[in-house]
């Protein structure tokens, strides 16, 4: 057995002491606030480069360290960590880009009052999402999910004197537990079948040949099996987490909160944790031959990712724009997880990490530069006053709409592509998938176009011209967007090697594969649909660029209807206004009605009732007891003041009435005995 | 006379309501605590006479008794005499029958 | 005959000082009689051959407690000192009734009965050595339950008499107003 | 045993031996008394008039040289001065307590020479609990102090004896605390069998005195510090102290009784000085054995003048404390370390049992260890804490 895996728990136990030490630290202490954190994320990097090397070293590894956590009756609770491709692939990600994170924090949080509160919240979301990555029991993962909702929650109401980021926390909150309820069902069940919440345990892991042939044998409502109802359930966690289609709602609002965390949580690690944890329960998902769960997977992927490119087509906030691309491509992860498996879904989340916290942190970078204007609409010009900026943005841009050959989004989104075409059991998925790579090249032109490009807009509200950030965030931008480059040739079709890897198969470099005739056929698609794509918005929006007024949307004023329906994302917000919110009112208000009139009643009834009891009680006592007790308490205070009169305070009295009493008794015993 | 045991005891009864009756007929508490002493030194006399006129002398019990008990009328004798300066502090005096609030 | 002298001397003594003790005017006249009525008692204890009590009784009555309560006196002067006031509590009579009715209670018995007439047995001594042996052995509880019942006391004669702080400061400051105040408060009890 | 050694006993029993057989040992009794207060007297005498020679020198000026051979009648004349001096007692002073207040300090003082053994079988009385009769005996001479000062019905006097009481039951801790690691060592009460039970020669020449080990020590120095507190002599004469409270309980007394309770302080010195040697300075036991010829009581005499020399000197170096440095140094400093010093004793007694090679060596390193911690220790903290505000306690 590898050492390493007895020492992985030491990955999230860094940043947890870091969070730990972080809150006991006074206010003004930032240059320890902030060494902490990033001390402790680097060597939780560290531990992960050396977990990485182990998979790498041993093909197919799965080395599991399980403990006894409790005992309850006869059951024994056991939590345990687990070391496999999967995890270690995640390991590297997510503490690469938390490290990266936080350095650009440093430049970013520079000015604000809480600098160590925010270093010791950022530290403790990442002890929980490693937490989450290593876990091999969905206890321990359930445990540590939560934990990231808890401090997605502090992160994203980090400025809670802004009524929109609480609100903004509030919602995430309460939108994600929606799922985690799923979550939480599916594990109990999960629990109940099995009896056991370990992944892989020798054998005797949930998600092993034997437990999951037992939960597939089982049958519940409407022919359902038992493995697709839990995974249904345990989805719908994913849902909430990763912002699929109708839990969506909380991850745009989510961009209240610092322009970092952003970027560590909704593009790197906590969206991705929804899309890790259906890779992690994948042979949960896959059991059986006919995996409706999957195929439910597909669906809400597919018709997320086009339905969440079209809102982010009608948006005017940089940030906002990204975050609806975020949906759409967490959607495209779903789908392809759902049609070719955990390596090609996890292939994506690895490139989109990258290219979109890339993103995210280019807009914090003009955000910063621009005094916190965040419209695009009011910016322009930027890419000669912010030329590091603008190369490693152009880069995540081109990676994220996926420009041929040398992008790693190409790649990932091709693969999906492919699955999804090659999908038995429909083609709409494919067709929806190509529509959203078309609407996100379109989008995301439009938006550099306006943010970089034509001149700068009226600057009669903005304060001083732009400027470009200093180096401690251009760096971070710079290697991401180094990686967003060659992220994707881990995965070509001519060398698989990430897929491979995942497998735990060689891969060999073969670049014939790329040119196989369906291959070809798709790339050329896709390069077609993208090149379209942008040379339309370019053609569009370029013009606008330079204008200096741009109220209105070119879009708007040819499709007015349509732009004003996306630009009010499909009135998503506004019918849960209308429906669950107004539901719930109604409900609250008739369970009012009903604990006044009905229950409130009854209780006045009974009171009145005693109330009248008491009266004739009264009545009884006042004429009959109390002139007894009367005439008892005239001889009491009889007998009370002659006692007093003994008892007078003066302790010489007590003496010689002892005295006195003391001398009678001894002679009386005296005369007795004579 | 040679003295005898009923000597002794007769001595330590007169010391004992000498003691007795200053406890109870004087006014200061000062006086009080010391006619207290009095009795009890009249009954370390008693515990000393017997031992001394006692069947097995060579037991040594009323003499640790006595020990123990001058001990223990040190620290009373402390005690109390902080107490009546406390007192003495709150109200300006020590006459007893001056210090009467705790009564029926 | 030396011995009988001693004694008759001693109790003489004795009981002649406790009665000054108890009935002077003065109460520091009062409490140097009671030490010297505590000394005559320490003759008596030789005379009975229980030295080591003897020392013992002078060094704490005599040494301790007799300076304690002269210090008590003097803390406490007041109204005791003027001499002219009454000194014996309103029915001293009744107390001192009380008090012989007790004598006699004590003495009728110690008259009455025959075996307490008897004289000395062969000399008894309690040597410091025996006593010592005893403390360590026998009585070793009750020894160190003494050393804290006395360190006990110590501290709650010292928390019981010390001023509180701000006592202090109001008997230092000497401003007339603050002065009448407690006078005001007696006056009224 | 010589007859120089014993030339004292002999002569008593010659004399004894003089009266009839019925009163002999009246005779012997009163003989011893006589003796005693002779040979005491004298000592007053000389120790007076030897002081004021030597803190004359030490101040750099003659002292008293007019009357006699170098001065040395001077107490003569100071005494017939005294005697023929008006006795003035203050018309509201209590009179009787006035008149007994120096006789009760000088009685109890006389009678505590009776259990110090002078010489080899010269002690007065030999009781079993010597020392507690000293210690009880001595503890009544506050009461006289008492007296004096509140009898004279004058402030000075009543806060002087405040001030001397508070100071000497003070003191009477550590000086009974110093004592006990003795009568442990010697487990006895008994002082001439305390001074038997340092007879004797270590390895041959070290005499076996408790001075000699690091409880011994450190006990003598405290006992030395308490006694001289315990006689209000400098730098612990704040009773006294004439810059602030006249003369203290002395204020009101003149002629013989002032006279009295100037004797009753010397003897006092003198008495506590002996008890000091006798439980530190091995007694009347010769220093090494080669000059046991010089007989037991000259040895004492010795070792007695010696420290009363000590005293003079320190009277003539140190000044005066305040009277919360006083009870402070007392609480604070003296009864802690006198506490400890009990510790050490019973650590050397228990290491005692040691047979390794140079384990006195090392005994008397863990020994002197275990007292300079909480000497250093205590000193610092008595030295950091602040000075204490006045209070004015005995004064309003």
């Amino acid at each position: 057995m590898p050492q390493v895996i007895q020492f992985l728990w030491l990955i999230p136990a860094f940043p947890l002491l870091a969070a730990g030490l972080g809150a006991l630290l006074g206010r003004e202490r930032r240059r320890l606030a902030a060494s902490l954190a990033i001390g402790g994320m680097a060597l939780s990097w560290l531990f992960s480069c050396a977990a990485f090397w182990t998979t790498l070293g041993a093909p197919g590894l799965r080395e599991t360290w399980s403990f006894r956590w409790f005992d309850l009756a006869d059951t024994t609770v056991q939590l345990g960590w687990v070391l496999d491709p999967l995890a270690a692939v995640m390991l590297m990600m997510v503490t690469f880009l938390s490290l990266l994170i936080f350095i650009y924090s440093l430049g970013y949080m520079a000015h604000d009052g809480n600098f160590t509160r925010f270093f010791c919240f950022m530290s403790l979301f990442g002890a929980a999402m490693l937490g989450i990555v290593i876990a091999n029991s969905l206890l321990l993962l359930f445990i540590c999910w939560e934990l990231v909702g808890l401090s997605s929650y502090l992160l994203i109401g980090f400025w809670y004197e802004k009524p929109a980021a609480a609100a903004a926390a509030k919602k995430a909150f309460i939108t994600t537990r929606v799922g985690d309820i799923g979550l939480l069902l599916g594990m109990l069940w999960l629990y109940s079948q099995s009896g056991t919440l370990l992944f892989y345990d020798h054998g005797g892991g949930c998600l092993e040949q034997s437990s999951l042939a037992r939960l597939l044998a089982g049958v519940t409502v409407g022919g359902m099996a038992v493995s697709t109802a839990i995974s249904l359930l345990i989805f719908s966690g994913a849902m909430g987490k990763s912002g699929q289609f109708p839990l969506h709602v909380w991850l745009p609002d989510a961009m209240e909160g610092p322009t970092p965390v952003s970027a560590l949580i909704h593009a790197a690690t906590m969206v991705a944790a929804g899309v890790f944890l259906v890779a992690r329960v994948f042979p949960l998902m896959s059991a059986g031959s006919h995996p409706t769960a999957l195929q439910v997977v597909t669906w809400v992927g597919a018709l997320t990712a086009v339905f969440a490119a079209a809102i982010a087509v009608a948006q005017n906030d940089i940030k906002r724009i990204i975050a609806y691309s975020t949906i759409s491509q967490l959607g495209y992860m779903m789908m392809g997880l759902g049609v070719g498996g955990v390596a090609v879904g996890m292939f994506h989340l690895i490139t989109h990490a990258f290219f979109k916290s890339l993103l995210f942190l280019g807009a914090g970078s003009v955000i910063h530069g621009c005094h916190g204007e965040q419209d695009i609409r009011k910016m322009g010009g930027l890419k000669k006053l912010m030329p590091w900026t603008f190369a490693t943005y152009a880069a995540g841009m081109m990676a994220l709409c996926g420009v041929p050959l040398f992008f790693s989004g190409f790649w990932s989104k091709d693969e999906i592509l492919r699955a999804a075409r090659d999908w038995p059991f429909s083609a709409a998925p494919f067709y929806l998938g190509v529509a959203g790579a078309f609407l996100t090249a379109f989008y995301m032109t439009r938006q550099v176009c306006w943010v970089f490009f034509g001149k700068p807009a009226d600057s009669k509200d903005s304060h001083a011209p732009a400027h470009e950030s200093p180096a401690v965030m251009t760096i971070p931008l710079a290697i991401l967007a180094v990686l967003a480059v060659l992220a994707g040739f881990l995965g070509t079709p001519a060398w698989p090697w990430f897929q491979s890897y995942l497998n735990g198969e060689n891969s060999p470099l073969t670049f014939t594969a790329l040119f196989a005739r369906p291959q070809l056929n798709l790339m050329l698609l896709s390069t077609m649909v993208v090149g379209v794509a942008l040379s339309l918005g370019w053609r569009i929006y370029s013009r606008v660029a330079e204008q200096s007024s741009r109220e209105t949307d070119p879009l708007e004023k040819s499709l007015p209807a349509v732009f004003r329906l996306l630009q009010n994302k499909f009135f998503i917000d506004e019918i849960y206004a209308a429906t669950v919110v107004r539901l719930n009112a109604a409900f609250s208000s008739c369970a009012d009605w009903l604990d006044r009139v009905i229950w409130g009643g009854a209780v006045n009834a009974v009171s009145g009732l005693t109330d009248l009891l008491a009266r004739i009680n009264r009545a009884i006592d006042e004429l009959g007891i109390n002139a007894g007790f009367d005439l008892g308490c005239g001889g009491l205070r009889g007998t009370g003041s002659l006692l007093s009169w003994m008892q007078n305070g003066r302790v010489q009295r007590y003496l010689r009435v002892a005295g006195l009493a003391f001398s009678l008794a001894l002679l009386a015993l005296l005369w007795m005995c004579a | 006379m040679n003295p005898n045991l009923s000597h002794y005891l007769i001595l330590s009864a007169l010391l004992f309501s000498i003691g007795f009756a200053g406890a109870v007929a004087r006014r200061s508490a000062i006086l009080v605590l010391l006619g207290i002493e009095l009795m009890l030194n009249a009954a370390n006399l008693n515990f000393i006479a017997f031992w001394r006129y006692g069947a097995n002398p060579q037991a040594l019990t009323g003499v640790m008794f006595v020990l123990f008990s001058i001990a223990i009328a040190a620290a009373e004798a402390a005690v109390g005499l902080a107490l009546i300066i406390a007192i003495y502090r709150q109200r300006r005096t020590t006459r007893l029958d001056s210090i009467d609030s705790l009564k029926g | 005959m030396l011995n009988e002298i001693a004694f008759y001397l001693a109790a003489a003594m004795t009981l002649a000082f406790a009665l000054a003790a108890m009935t002077l005017r003065h109460l520091v006249h009062c409490a140097l009689c009671a030490a010297a009525a505590f000394a005559g008692l320490a003759v008596i204890y030789l005379q009975l051959h229980a030295e080591f009590v003897g020392f013992a009784q002078l060094m704490v009555y005599v040494g301790a407690i007799a300076i304690l309560i002269v210090f008590a006196v003097l803390l406490t002067r007041g109204e005791e000192i003027r001499p002219d006031s009454n000194q014996s509590s309103p029915s001293w009579m009744t107390g001192v009734a009380v008090a012989i009715l007790v004598l006699g209670g004590i003495t009728i018995p110690v008259f009455t009965s025959p075996s307490l007439q008897r004289l000395p047995p062969a000399a008894a001594v309690a040597p410091v050595k025996i006593i010592g042996q005893e403390l360590m052995t026998r009585y070793v509880l009750p020894l160190e339950l003494v050393g804290v019942l006395l360190t006990a006391a110590l501290l709650g004669a010292v928390v019981i008499a010390m001023r509180e702080e701000s006592e202090v400061k109001r008997q230092i400051r000497p401003p007339a107003p603050e002065r009448a105040e407690p006078e005001e408060a007696t006056s009224l009890r | 045993m010589n007859a120089l050694d014993q030339i004292f006993i002999l002569t008593q029993r010659w004399l004894a031996g003089l009266a009839p057989a019925s009163v002999q040992p009246l005779v012997k009794i009163l003989l011893i008394i006589a003796g005693l207060m002779a040979v005491f007297g004298t000592c007053f005498a000389l120790t007076t008039i030897l002081e004021r020679k030597t803190l004359g020198r030490m101040q750099n000026r003659f002292g008293p040289n007019r009357v006699g051979p170098f001065g040395l009648f001077q107490p003569l004349a100071d005494g017939v001065k005294m005697l023929i001096k008006e006795d003035i007692v203050p018309f509201s002073a209590d009179h009787a307590l006035h008149f007994l207040a120096p006789v009760a300090l000088t009685v109890p003082i006389w009678l505590a020479f009776a259990v110090l053994p002078f010489g080899r079988n010269m002690s007065a009385i030999e009781l079993d609990a010597g020392i507690l009769f000293f210690f009880a005996i001595g503890s009544a001479s506050e009461l006289a102090v008492f007296l004096a000062g509140w009898s004279s019905q004058n402030k000075y006097s009543l806060l002087g004896a405040m001030r001397a009481i508070a100071q000497m039951i003070s003191y009477e801790v550590p000086l009974v605390l110093a004592a006990i690691p003795v009568l442990l060592a010697a487990s006895s009460l008994n002082l001439p069998d305390i001074v038997q039970a340092q007879s004797g020669y270590a390895f041959g020449w070290a005499p076996r005195w408790y001075v000699f080990t690091p409880w011994g020590l450190a006990g003598f120095v405290l006992f030395l510090i308490a006694a001289t507190a315990e006689s209000n002599r400098c730098p612990f004469d704040l009773p006294e102290g004439e810059s602030e409270l006249i003369a203290g309980y002395l204020t009101e007394y003149s002629g013989f009784k002032y006279a009295l309770f100037f004797l009753g302080e010397y003897l006092g010195l003198f008495a506590v000085t002996g008890l000091a040697v006798t439980l530190f300075l091995g007694g009347w036991q010769a220093p090494a054995k080669w000059l046991e010829w010089l007989p037991s009581w000259g040895w004492f005499a010795a070792k007695f003048s010696a420290l009363i020399f000590l005293f003079i000197w320190v009277r003539a170096t140190l000044p005066r404390l305040r009277l919360d440095q006083l009870l402070h140094f007392a609480w604070k400093f003296l009864v802690p370390l006198a506490l400890v010093n009990l510790f050490v004793a019973v650590a050397w007694w228990i290491s005692g049992a040691w047979q390794f090679p140079a384990a006195l060596a090392i005994r008397w390193l863990l020994c002197a260890g275990l007292l300079a911690v909480p000497y250093v220790w205590l000193g610092r903290a008595l030295k950091s804490g602040k000075p204490a505000q006045p209070q004015y306690s005995y004064a309003e």
